[in-house]
């Protein structure tokens, strides 16, 4: 087994290496070999599980997640970067890359990075997809537990609801009228927020069959404005399709309010 | 032709927030002509996605600059927002604030000690191929690195990317139940912490003593953490909000992060630089475990870092236990913000040092303008002239492998961001 | 009629020590989150004292008054459903030897004891349908266990939401049967009606008073009121297994359009009954668990066939919902699946309100 | 109540590859007293239990008499039947069973047959033609129909083959796209139905296959004289529990588990054909 980083913030990584005693009992279950938190360092070895978090926004990326799919049998994606691009495919957008060097880097010439952040299906074949931003250590043990049989795990991509409902949550939209992701956001987190008496922000993605528009026209309901809607959509999963297709619609219904 | 050989030593992942890093060592004449500490960060252009959300937007967004040190950054976001929004925090939400942080302190702590540092001064490859022969300070290690992340979890769900902080609080006051639950575990753990400092006070740490200024924060009466003026050890004490008036970034062509200086000097952020400057603000159980240790501070030896993160592991769970102890959850949980436009700044001890914030709001409270100093970009110019010197004192004749691994000790020495200090990847030297 | 006496608003607490003394735990619904839920009850000042609801599609609201009432509101977002049929619940572990063979543990029923205070009409109804389901033979041991140790003490509504509609489906406001005690909330205090054996002994053991002939009538009078002003209905069974005719509607695709497919009508419905089995297997190969979790037609994953859902759009798994409880159950389970408690109207975010929906798809126009 | 939810251990005694990606796996319930007192009817089927993996249920295709041993015949096609048919003799599963309602084969004796079948290869079909075949006595002419898309797609060709050649049986096979080596027809299967020979009043049809051609093949029974109600279909649903709890396999009013998985015609034509019913 194999984990690899590109443009991210660590934190899915993070899912093993806050496994603690699962940690040991995992690194009986698997070798691992290369894992650059850990230690182990051999980013060219063979491997059958290659886990990938980030997303590829350096031509070197690019290049680099070429080979690691050369040499795992089975790539999983972890979290939001590499699943969707994450927090920072925002630049897609408007493709303001160029805008944003210029803004923070006194020498922008200086900076080699590709004007998308993008995920990895976008670049090579991915073999399974673990959302989340971050994953958590249940997600990954279960993806490696379902591994050893020889089976992908089953993809559970129900909307946050239903978890929220299993745990005995009291739904934030209705009762308080705050404007939920949970209808159209990818399962796997527990229903954290709702759980903490705050609406979901939708960081493990759009759920299978999501109804954004149905969302985004209660959200308007609820008073929030055509822009605050599109940040709603336009956030961690802003390069994910269903979310962005909302998202863009309604920040171009506020450029036309605007105008 | 002289004999000739280049040092290059490239760090996979090492940044402003994260990323990709090189080490560039030339040595000439048994001297180190050229050293470049590279950082080739993807930028992630935080400051510029940040602008245009609202108070919890950015709270939720920051927390994604890292995943190691997320309640780090919301807790500058938050103080930014009260800031700039005139509110001040006191109480139930400040002590919360405070206990939260040490959750994250204890399991970034821990986390760098067992899982990166300890295998570097015990001989290891890594510490997972220490677990045969350590297997109980492991597993001390890890437990402690859990009960931090449990005790994140309290105020914020998850320990990575937190969801349980508000602009002006936190969403839900851990429930009664849960911290009587933790308690006791927080308490026992005090002896474990207590035994872990013993234990990395007698590891063999390289001695060399450095010349180098301490910035921390400072506080009227506690260990700083959560608020307090900026400080060095060379009598500079300021506010938060004039940090920009002394400290200044800059960029250089090798890297893609950002350097800091003080005055035109580097300098150090991070457990060794507050323990230093703070030493006087220690609770005296914890004041005294260090004195047992035998160690004096303040230390010119970079390397007794790894002694003052088990300080800090001891010192947080202190806090942490003394601020539950009679827990309380409050009727409000989040004292209500009025929004306005203006600026803010917010400067917390992140565990890697100094994490200092401004943003610049409009009047429905949204980001217009964000700057965020991370500490290892602070610090970057620090381990720069650290690896010049300690590589010299180790003596440039060693063998590029040993020269790599003490580069990557010193590096890694700063807990730079964890991906940041693991393994380089290549060595080239070039002598001529 | 059954045995009844009256109870002063005073002693309700002697109620609850009875009911905490004989059972693990007794609940009573209490604000959480700004709703009312159940939840374990050692007061009678923990009960919902003073609080009104206000259900509307899509919307519920509290609302403190100066009622002196406990059981001023009509329901939460949950009924009896998750108390007896766990979100969920272990089945079996398997282990695997060295040598290769398996062995299948049962994870056995727990008896199970909890008395219950507060339940409505709809949520015995409710009951009654998953028993129906879940005690028929081959049978549900974990339900089964939990339904057996259940006490329930039901109240009449008198306070029935904007959404409900159990009067058209004949299940309430009044609690017909299935309680083992029922009160009625008066100003003054309850009348305690038993409705079983194990309900009559603990009737015995509170000395009630005898009821006033006014505190009857005044009783029944605010049951017809509750009856009548209930604004939502449900046309007759015989009408609603039309339904299952209009498979090709084109309504259905209209329902997709504001439909979000998330699930939270059959979530909240006391009735349905969904679950998937998921096996969850350990680090360690040689465990593995197997456990029922809630399901939901309105996933995926419920109607997968040979790796593709068979309803993949809204419209399909609307449709679904909608002809197996109000159509196909009357088939199954000799009624309908709907005892007309409105929480899949007030907690479906968007406020599909389903008595609309069939209006619409029979063509049918109420006065 | 009985365990019908505990899955028992069985030990898989013989493998059989029918074709790269369907095999036969030939069980014994490993606890012996289990194993004897096991009986099913044709057309039931088992869950089967992969350890760390899940639960599917397959149909049994053995014969009923046949006590030494039961078959299921898996072809491979997602998760766990991919699990299933790298199993090896000597590998251990669960199985829970037998589940549902088989084909009526007390009605269909000393009638004319007709077996429609329709993809590639059904096992619920297949298992009651060797029923019938076994007992040829019992019961009067059979004709078989199978359609599939492509010819490649035929399972155990050489089994039609062989059945065509058995007394009073005709077999009729059909493909939309064939290669030239096909010697049987070119099209839909309802094409084929002109050919059969018997008089359809009287005789009883079993039909398993996509739901499409069943209700094209229905109809056209129906045109050529047969009674609704002596026309059976085996339906497919997802199922978890397979004991009419999980309410994954509902097809209208019915639990395709425990009422079916075999229907007669007029309790299911109503549903059938309607996209995502
Ligand atoms: C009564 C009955 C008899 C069957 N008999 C046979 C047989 O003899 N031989 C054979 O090869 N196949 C048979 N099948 C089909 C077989 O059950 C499915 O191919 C199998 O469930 C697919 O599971 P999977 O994990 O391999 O595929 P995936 O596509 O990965 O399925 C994932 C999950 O979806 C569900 N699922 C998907 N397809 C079906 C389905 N058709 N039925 C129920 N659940 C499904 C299961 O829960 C499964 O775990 C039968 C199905 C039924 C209902
Ligand atoms: S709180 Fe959010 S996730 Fe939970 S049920 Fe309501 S809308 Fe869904
Ligand atoms: S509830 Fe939503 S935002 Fe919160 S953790 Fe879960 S998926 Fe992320
Ligand atoms: S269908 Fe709706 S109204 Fe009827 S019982 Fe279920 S939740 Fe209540």
């Amino acid at each position: 087994m194999a984990v690899h980083k590109f443009s991210s913030c660590d934190g899915c990584q993070l899912a093993l290496l806050n496994l603690g005693e699962s940690l040991l009992a995992l690194q009986e279950a698997v070798e691992i070999v290369h894992f650059l938190e850990a230690g182990p360092s051999d980013p060219e070895a063979p491997v059958d599980i290659a886990f990938v978090e980030g997303s590829i926004s350096t031509a070197e990326e690019a290049e680099r997640i070429a080979r690691v799919r050369e040499h795992s049998r089975y790539l999983v994606t972890i979290g939001a970067c590499a699943t969707s691009g994450g927090l920072q495919a925002l630049r897609n957008l408007d493709r303001s890359e160029r805008a944003w060097r210029e803004a923070i880097y006194a020498r922008p010439e200086f900076i080699d990075s590709l004007d998308q952040a993008t995920p990895v299906r976008e670049h090579v074949a991915v073999d399974l997809e673990l959302w989340g931003c971050p994953i958590n250590g249940r997600q990954i043990l279960g993806a490696i537990a379902s591994l050893l049989h020889g089976v992908p795990p089953i993809e559970d991509a129900d909307k946050v609801c239903l978890e929220c409902k299993r745990q005995g949550r009291v739904c934030t939209l209705v009762t308080r009228g705050v404007p939920c992701m949970g209808p159209v956001t990818h399962t796997g987190c527990g229903a954290l927020c709702p759980a903490f008496g705050r609406d979901c922000y939708g960081c493990y993605g759009p759920a299978e069959n999501p109804n954004g528009d149905a969302l985004a026209r209660r959200f308007e309901g609820l008073g929030l404005l055509p822009e605050a809607i599109a940040r709603h959509f336009l956030f961690i999963h802003s390069h994910a399709e269903p979310f962005r297709t909302v998202g863009t619609a309604w920040r171009a219904q506020r450029e036309k309010d605007d105008a | 032709m002289p004999e000739g050989r280049r040092v290059e030593i490239s760090v996979p992942a090492l940044a402003r927030v994260e990323g990709e890093g090189a080490l560039a060592l030339r040595i000439q004449n048994d001297r180190i002509e050229h050293l470049a500490l590279s950082i080739f960060e993807p930028p992630r252009y935080f400051e510029k996605l940040l602008e245009g959300r609202d108070p919890q937007q950015l709270i939720d967004a920051v927390a994604r600059i890292c995943g190691i040190c997320p309640a780090a950054y919301q807790m500058s976001a938050s103080q930014a927002i009260e800031d700039a929004f005139g509110a001040e925090q006191d109480g139930w939400v400040r002590a919360m604030r405070r206990a939260f942080y040490c959750g994250e302190w204890i399991q970034s702590h821990a986390l760098h000690i067992h899982l990166l540092a300890a295998p570097d001064f015990l001989g290891y490859e890594s510490a997972l191929a220490m677990a045969a022969e350590y297997p109980d300070a492991l597993r001390r290690g890890l437990q402690l690195q859990g009960l931090g992340n449990e005790l994140m979890r309290l105020f914020g769900a998850r320990s990575v990317h937190p969801i349980g902080v508000a602009p002006g609080g936190f969403h839900r006051a851990p429930d009664p139940q849960a911290v009587s639950a933790l308690l006791p575990r927080l308490e026992a753990a005090l002896a474990e912490a207590e035994a872990l400092l013993a234990w990395t006070a007698a590891l063999p740490l390289p001695q060399q003593a450095q010349d180098f200024v301490s910035v921390a924060l400072r506080h009227p009466e506690e260990y700083p953490l959560y608020s307090g003026r900026i400080v060095s050890s060379e009598g500079l004490d300021i506010a938060v909000s004039e940090y920009e008036m002394h400290f200044e970034e800059y960029q250089r062509p090798h890297s893609t992060a950002l350097f800091s200086r003080l005055q035109g000097r580097d300098y150090l952020v991070g457990p060794l630089a507050r323990l230093n400057l703070n030493q006087d603000r220690l609770p005296s159980p914890v004041a005294e475990a260090l004195a047992r240790t035998g160690i004096a501070f303040p230390s010119r030896n970079m390397f007794h870092s790894i002694v003052a993160r088990a300080v800090e592991i001891l010192l947080a769970l202190h806090e942490a236990v003394r601020l539950l102890r009679d827990y309380h959850p409050p009727k409000v949980t989040a004292v209500s913000l009025t929004p306005r436009a203006g600026v803010g700044y917010g400067a917390t001890e992140a565990p890697r040092g100094l994490l200092w914030h401004r943003y610049r709001f409009d009047e429905a409270g949204r980001v217009q303008e964000a700057r965020i100093v991370p500490p290892t970009s602070q610090n970057q110019a620090r381990i720069e002239r650290d690896l010049r010197e300690s590589l010299e004192s180790f003596g440039l004749a060693h063998d590029d492998e040993a020269l790599r691994l003490r580069a990557e000790m010193v590096i890694r020495n700063y807990d730079p961001c964890i991906s940041c200090a693991t393994h380089f990847l290549r060595l080239r030297t070039e002598r001529r | 009629m059954n045995q009844s006496g009256f109870l002063p608003r005073a002693d309700l607490q002697r109620l609850i020590d009875r009911l905490r003394r004989e059972h693990a735990d007794c609940l009573g619904p209490q604000v959480r989150d700004e709703a009312i839920v159940f939840a374990s009850l050692e007061r009678a000042e923990q009960l919902p004292f003073g609080y009104l609801d206000r259900q509307r599609p899509g919307s519920y609201r509290l609302e403190f008054g100066d009622s002196e009432r406990a059981f001023a509101w009509a329901n939460g977002p949950q009924a009896l459903k998750p108390l007896v049929f766990e979100p969920e619940q272990p089945m079996w572990h398997s282990v695997r030897d060295p040598d290769g063979s398996l062995q299948f543990h049962p994870v056995p029923a727990k008896p199970s004891s909890l008395a219950v205070i507060g339940v409505r009409a709809c949520d015995l109804a409710a009951l009654a349908l998953q028993d129906a389901h879940f005690l028929e033979e081959p049978g549900d041991p974990w339900y089964a266990a939990r339904r057996e140790g259940l006490f329930l003490v039901a109240v009449h509504c008198t306070h029935p939401a904007e959404t409900c509609f159990c009067a058209s489906t004949g299940d309430g406001p009044s609690c017909g049967a299935g309680f083992d005690l029922a009160l009625h909330e008066l100003d003054e205090g309850f009348i305690v009606e038993v409705g079983s054996d194990a309900g009559q002994a603990v009737f015995e053991a509170l000395q009630t008073l005898p009821v006033a002939p006014g505190q009857r009538a005044a009783a029944e009078a605010q049951q017809a009121r509750a009856a009548e002003v209930q604004q939502r209905r449900l046309p007759a069974p015989a009408r609603l297994a039309e339904l299952m005719q209009a498979a090709t509607d084109p309504h259905w695709e209209e329902v997709a359009e504001r439909c979000l497919s998330c699930g939270n009508c059959t979530a909240v419905c006391p009735s349905c009954f969904c679950h998937r089995h998921a096996e969850t297997p350990a680090l360690d190969p040689s465990r593995s668990g197997h456990a029922r979790v809630w399901d939901s037609c309105f996933s995926a994953a419920h109607s997968l066939l040979h790796g593709r859902p068979l309803r993949a759009q809204t419209a399909q798994r609307y449709r679904q919902w909608l002809t197996h409880k109000l159509a196909g159950w009357q088939v199954q389970y000799g009624r309908i699946g709907c005892v007309g408690c409105g929480r899949c109207i007030s907690w479906c975010p968007v406020g599909i309100d389903l008595t609309a929906e069939v209006d619409a798809i029979l063509g049918e126009v109420h006065d | 109540m009985t365990e019908a939810w505990l899955p028992r251990e069985a030990e898989v005694v013989e493998c059989v590859a029918e074709t790269g990606d369907t095999h036969t796996l030939r069980l014994r319930l490993t606890d012996p007293a289990r194993h004897d007192a096991y009986r099913f009817a044709p057309g039931q089927f088992n869950m089967l239990a992969l350890h760390g993996i899940g639960e599917v249920p397959i149909s049994i295709v053995s014969d009923i008499e046949d006590v030494r041993l039961f078959d299921h015949t898996v072809r491979a096609v997602g998760r766990v039947t991919r699990a299933l048919v790298r199993l090896r003799p000597g590998d251990r599963l669960g199985v829970r069973g037998p589940f549902g309602r088989g084909w009526p084969l007390a009605e269909a004796e000393g009638r004319n047959l007709v077996v429609v079948t329709g993809g590639l290869g059904c096992a619920p079909a297949v298992s009651v033609i060797r029923h019938v075949l076994r007992r040829r006595e019992r019961f009067g002419r059979l004709t078989i129909l199978q359609g599939v898309k492509h010819s490649n797609d035929l399972l155990w060709r050489g089994q039609y083959e062989a059945w065509a050649r058995e007394p009073d049986t005709q077999v009729l096979l059909a493909a939309d796209v064939a290669t030239p080596d096909w010697p049987w027809h070119r099209g839909l299967i309802t094409e084929l139905f002109e050919q059969i020979e018997d008089a359809l009043a009287g005789s009883l049809a079993m039909m398993c296959g996509p739901e499409p051609m069943m209700v094209a093949a229905g109809r056209m029974l129906l045109e050529r004289g047969m009674a609704g109600p002596d026309i059976y279909l085996s339906m497919e649903r997802n199922m978890h529990c397979g004991i009419g709890q999980c309410g994954h396999c509902q097809l209208g009013p019915h639990f395709v588990c425990r009422d079916g998985p075999v229907f007669a015609w007029p309790a299911v034509a109503s549903l059938l054909g309607i996209r995502g019913f």
